[in-house]
């Protein structure tokens, strides 16, 4: 056994009201950016865990998804090893 | 502007050429529309031809139950809706009644079960999104909100799942809006495992002479469009509302439709705005089939024609068809009649606001329901027939022979206590049933708006009305076992219990909305349900003066053939002259007299404690002696408006014994204890867990016993002084001549508070892959 | 006694505030975040509720409202400013005042009445008050978690800018009486010149008895009798 | 000008207590993934903008980020291109 850091992004089904991402989308606007075309705004979150192997880690971590981290019915979910930069400390 | 060309059948609708890219019609598409091949004719004849692919969308969305009552109509007219204080009655998107010094108070209650089912946390946002809309779209300030929820039994993961989204759901969409929950009910029982029911209940204040109604009056007058963009949501949610839930109903689901309370609440500020300036005669919801409800319903009452061209409606994903834009249901929407020439006026609120407006069509003398896209007509469509026009039916209905056997079970057996009464107390009151609902509640905004008297937790909640002496209570109530067990005996006691819940707390009931949650329909038994529980709803209604203002109706709510109990929430109101009379169901101090007016019979039938202790749900429901109630009803509004109650409580579910312990333990902060004996000639059972119908609990200063008789006697009501009120050290204690509760204050109370928290901390609340498997 | 009450896109306890002034004798006046001058006030009071739907951050969008640079200036000219609940989280986001507020370690939004002691009246806020007077006022939030680094704590304590602490109906601290698992029981804090005030708890949500308590009549009372003598 | 998906991702500070991810591993334990040692929950946020180059889309990006998307006292965040798959339709 080994100890990954797995990045996982959960993000609003395509097509479905994103109310955060409007919202932003508008602030960012009226601050001037207005090259700004779409927002979107969904979860970034991530699992420490030992697994013996990286694939393990990884489909361990989608099977999370499935039962408890992503609503199968509003969201999308995209799993993987978090490299150094982006896995906090 | 004149009826005439608008009769039904009078107009027939021109020819329209099929848009290109739009499927031929086949019987299997007149299907998958939820229409019945004689629906289909009855739509060719009001043509006068075969409609369009877009036409038959519209029609399907009108003819739907949710939109066209098909087999409810005709039984809500047995309704009573009239009364010298009802200003709008049912028809409108929320009932009206005057409640003095010049104002009115607007109130509806809404169903969002089936949405709920496939997702609880929007399904139930955006049921309240969508109960506030008719609410302040009526011109009315949205003053509270009340929910009434029904689960499967919380052990099941999947429920507890359901339960925590629907409430996260309610609550945060309330919450952003700044409304306060001021109650509502919850019933956990197998009975609804496969379907929740989830019904949002406001009521919104106005000023008389603000009223506005969904008319589309004034030829000439412009439609705008109003809020959020026009997305592919929930489209054909109106006839999937209608639709039982099965297996596959998770692929054939439309899109959810996703809650934005914060644009809400930017709409709300925004319409009130518009209601007051003068700039527009008319604004309606965007609710279930959107644009097609909201334009031929304003056309079809003020009895004039729509013309609107979907190129102009803002929508927020591109390639969108005719079709997809008249039905999508996307929230936060509103379709407004503009004075003509006032357009530019109403745009610069909505900027205010930060919020959309656009031009989208005009109201035409025609009495035509027009769609163009561009150029090209799209739809045309008498606007009467397509909102009136839907047939109705009167179905066979037959009590299933089961209910009969369950009904006339023999319950003697049960009377006695087996084992500790001690510990059957202790399990009965801390069933999630009847423990606590706190957990819920306390995920509820219950005081912004500065208003709220009597929050959740009593029997009713209260808001008063600044500027004035005066508060409105109101309640939710619907024992779904005793409807089931004997539908019309179900309805009145539900009718029964809200205005017991509304003179406790020292209001006058006034009137009601409800919401009619049954299954299928097209089954005799379950018509028998809903024929037979409207009939009792328009008895108890008649004789409390208390007119259906309006209401909802969501049928199918069956899973895979399993229906739900048959479920007549009752959402009543009532008017406190004076706030001086606010009354609360706590016992106030040691010392005091305890008090039962009613009389305790027999009866366990249908009981919780029959459901908790023998897994049993069976026998007669409580009898209900309406005129009993009414009297009862008045004696209590008597002893509060003399000053000499102290507290005031319903006896329902669980009975005596679990009343009085509410009334000890009250919010929990400073529970008291009781010394009670009963001396009835009953057996232990009912006499301490029955839910003998026409009973309140009530305590007063011993001073004022005296006075308590004699209004008691004078309302020809029973009453006996049954305990005094003691302090938290001497204990809970009830005896009666065969058997005695004993036990701990802050036990009893422990365990009244804990039952639900401690439920859901079990396991985790439940998971999106145990949803995802009805 | 002029008080501005600035409202924000989806500010729902604004109107409350305004009420709540009124009744202390106060002269409210209602300010737009669009608006780029608070004017000629006496004090500012950012209202609670969930300005721009609290989707990014709470506040977050709000403290770049285009009244906000008004307020900073006001704040720093001494002129008193309150924000109750959306308007605490609106001043920390705006850097007013120091920390943030996380979200409540129960994860859930929470709505009771809760039991805050006055940990010191010798602020204008507080001036009405009883020393370590108990408070019993309603909270409702979902992020009233406070939380700053252990420097930040011990300034704030150090200099007794902590001005409200939730305790249980006793007083006492540490018997579970913080709903939302805040740093030290911290429910309300002064910046370092003690004219700016953030507080979770609403105060105008019991100033009548029919609400259920009056313990937040004095905080408006206390800042009327300051602005009647001082006045920016 | 072309435009860009740019990916955000939001992280709470280490050490920062994060009542999100203590949240989930809590509820991850109790549904029996016991080789989990740590999560933290942040934001993905997804914006498409027009820039003139990735450089300046990025640094545009960042600078919203300082200015709105993140609050210095309780956040990290690091942003870059997202490639086709994370770029939400
Ligand atoms: N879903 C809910 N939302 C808000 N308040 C609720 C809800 N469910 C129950 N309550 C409150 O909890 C208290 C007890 O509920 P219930 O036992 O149904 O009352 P009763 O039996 O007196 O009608 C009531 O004050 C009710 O308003
Ligand atoms: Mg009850």
């Amino acid at each position: 056994m080994s100890s990954y850091s797995i990045e996982i992004r959960v993000i609003p089904r395509p097509g479905l009201l994103d109310p955060a991402g409007k919202a932003i989308h508008h602030a960012l606007q009226s601050l001037g950016y207005d090259t700004v075309s779409d927002v979107r705004v969904g979860k970034a979150i991530y699992v420490d865990l030992e697994a013996d192997s990286p694939e393990s880690a990884i489909a361990l971590t989608e099977n999370m998804c499935q039962k408890l981290l992503a609503n199968p019915v509003t969201e999308d979910f995209n799993v993987r090893i978090a490299d150094e930069v982006e896995a906090p400390a | 502007m004149t009826q005439t060309p608008n009769r039904p059948g009078a107009l027939k609708a021109p020819a329209v050429a099929p848009r290109e890219g739009d499927p031929v019609i086949t019987a299997a598409v007149v299907e998958e529309h939820g229409l019945s091949p004689t629906e289909y004719e009855r739509v060719q004849q009001v043509m006068g031809r075969d409609p369009t692919f877009t036409e038959l969308g519209v029609f399907s969305a009108m003819w739907s139950e949710h939109c066209g009552y098909k087999n409810s109509k005709r039984l809500l007219r047995l309704l009573p809706t009239e009364a010298p204080w009802v200003i709008l009655g049912p028809g409108e998107n929320a009932g009206v009644i005057d409640i003095g010094d010049g104002y009115a108070l607007a109130f509806k209650i809404e169903s969002h079960n089936h949405p709920s089912a496939v997702e609880p946390y929007q399904g139930a946002a955006t049921g309240v999104g969508g109960i506030l809309r008719d609410v302040f779209t009526m011109g009315a300030r949205p003053i509270a909100i009340l929910d009434s929820l029904r689960f499967g039994d919380l052990d099941s993961g999947r429920v507890r799942y359901l339960f925590s989204g629907v409430v996260s759901g309610v609550g945060d969409y309330g919450n952003c809006m700044g409304i306060p929950n001021i109650g509502g009910e919850v019933y956990f029982d197998e009975g609804y495992e496969g379907n929740p029911i989830v019904n949002a209940m406001c009521l919104g204040l106005l000023k008389r002479e603000d009223l506005i109604k969904g008319e589309a009056e004034g030829v000439g007058n412009t439609l705008m469009a109003v809020g959020a963009r026009t997305g592919r949501d929930g489209i054909h949610g109106a006839t999937f509302a209608s639709e039982e839930l099965s297996q596959d109903s998770q692929a054939s689901r439309p899109r959810v439709q996703v809650g934005d309370p914060f644009t809400e609440k930017l709409l709300l500020e925004a319409s009130l705005e518009l209601i007051t300036s003068g700039h527009i005669v008319g604004i309606q919801d965007m609710g279930a089939a959107g644009i097609t409800s909201s334009a031929s319903e304003m056309a079809g009452r003020s009895g004039t024609g729509v013309e609107l061209d979907t190129l102009l409606v803002p929508v927020r994903e591109s390639g969108m068809t005719p079709y997809e834009i008249l039905l999508s249901e996307s929230q936060e929407r509103m379709l407004v009649v503009a004075h003509v020439g006032h357009e530019a006026e109403v745009k610069a609120i909505l900027e205010k606001w930060e919020l959309e407006a656009e031009v989208i069509g005009r109201v035409t003398d025609d009495g035509m329901f027009r769609i163009v896209e561009g150029p090209n007509v799209v739809a045309e469509i008498p606007a009467l027939p397509l909102t009136e026009g839907c047939p109705t039916y009167e179905r066979e209905g037959v009590e299933s022979e089961e209910v009969q056997a369950l009904r006339a079970m023999d319950l003697s057996e049960f009377a006695h206590a087996d084992g500790d009464l001690n510990e059957t107390f202790l399990r009965l009151l801390g069933s999630a049933n009847i423990a606590s609902k706190q957990w819920i509640y306390r995920q509820y905004d219950t005081t912004v708006r500065t208003g709220t008297a009597v929050r959740p937790g009593g029997d009713s909640g209260v808001v008063r009305i600044r500027g004035t002496k005066k508060a409105v209570a109101a309640t939710t109530d619907c024992n779904g076992r005793y409807v089931y067990l004997e539908p019309g005996t179900g309805a009145r006691i539900a009718v029964a219990e809200a205005a017991r819940n509304l003179v406790c707390v020292g209001a006058l009931p006034t009137a009601i909305t409800n919401n009619l949650n049954f299954g299928n329909p097209l089954k005799p038994h379950i018509y028998y349900q809903l024929r037979e529980s409207v009939i009792g709803m328009a008895e108890a209604c008649r004789l409390f003066e208390t007119p259906v203002t309006g209401g909802n109706v969501s049928l199918f709510n069956e899973t895979d053939g399993v229906a739900i109990y048959p479920t007549p929430v009752v959402g009543m109101v009532g008017i406190i002259e004076d706030i001086k009379n606010i009354t609360h169901q706590a016992f106030r101090s040691a010392g005091d007299a305890i008090l039962l007016l009613g009389d305790n019979t027999n009866e366990i039938g249908g009981s919780e404690y029959l459901y908790v202790l023998h897994d049993l749900v069976a026998g007669a429901p409580p009898s209900v002696d309406l005129m009993g109630e009414r009297r009862l009803q008045h004696a209590v509004l008597a002893m509060i408006e003399a000053g000499v109650l102290q507290s005031a409580h319903d006896v329902s579910d669980g009975g005596l014994a679990c009343a009085i312990a509410e009334c000890a333990i009250g919010d929990a902060e400073a529970p008291l204890g009781v010394e009670v004996h009963l001396v009835d000639a009953l057996p232990e059972i009912p006499l301490l867990f029955g839910e003998a119908q026409g009973r309140i609990l009530v305590s007063c200063n011993p001073e004022e016993v005296d006075t308590v008789f004699r209004l008691a006697k004078s309302h020809g009501v029973p009453c006996r002084q049954i305990g005094t009120v003691k302090e938290r050290e001497s204990g809970f204690k009830i005896s009666t001549a065969k058997a005695s509760i004993s036990a701990e204050v802050d036990n009893v109370t422990r365990i009244f508070m804990e039952a639900i928290p401690s439920l859901m901390n079990l396991v985790q609340s439940g998971t999106p892959e145990e949803e995802a498997q009805p | 006694m002029k008080i501005a009450v600035v409202t924000f896109p989806g500010s729902n306890c604004d109107y409350d505030l305004y009420k709540a002034i009124e009744l202390a004798g106060g002269a409210p006046e209602f300010r737009w975040h669009r608006d780029t001058d608070v004017g000629q006030v006496d004090a500012v009071m950012l209202p609670g509720g969930f300005s721009f739907g609290d989707y990014l951050r709470c506040g977050a969008i709000a403290h770049m409202s285009p009244i906000m640079s008004s307020v900073v200036a006001f704040a720093e000219r001494g002129g008193p400013v309150v924000g109750v609940c959306n308007g605490f989280q609106i001043l920390c986001e705006a850097g007013l005042l120091p920390g943030a507020l996380l979200r409540n370690d129960s994860m859930k939004f929470i709505s009771q009445d809760v039991f805050i002691r006055v940990e010191t009246t010798e602020t204008q806020f507080t001036s009405s008050y009883e020393p370590r007077q108990i408070l019993r006022v309603p909270v409702a939030h979902a992020e009233g978690n406070y939380h700053a680094d252990a420097e930040t704590i011990s300034a704030l304590e150090g200099d007794g800018r902590v001005i409200f602490r939730y305790v249980d109906r006793d007083g006492q601290t540490g018997t579970g009486g913080t709903p939302n698992g805040s740093t030290n029981d911290i429910a309300g804090i002064v910046n370092a010149g003690g004219n700016v005030l953030g507080m979770m708890p609403h105060p105008e949500r019991a100033v009548e008895d029919v609400l259920g308590s009056v313990d937040g009549l004095a905080l408006f009372t206390s800042l009327l009798s300051q602005t009647a003598s001082a006045g920016v």
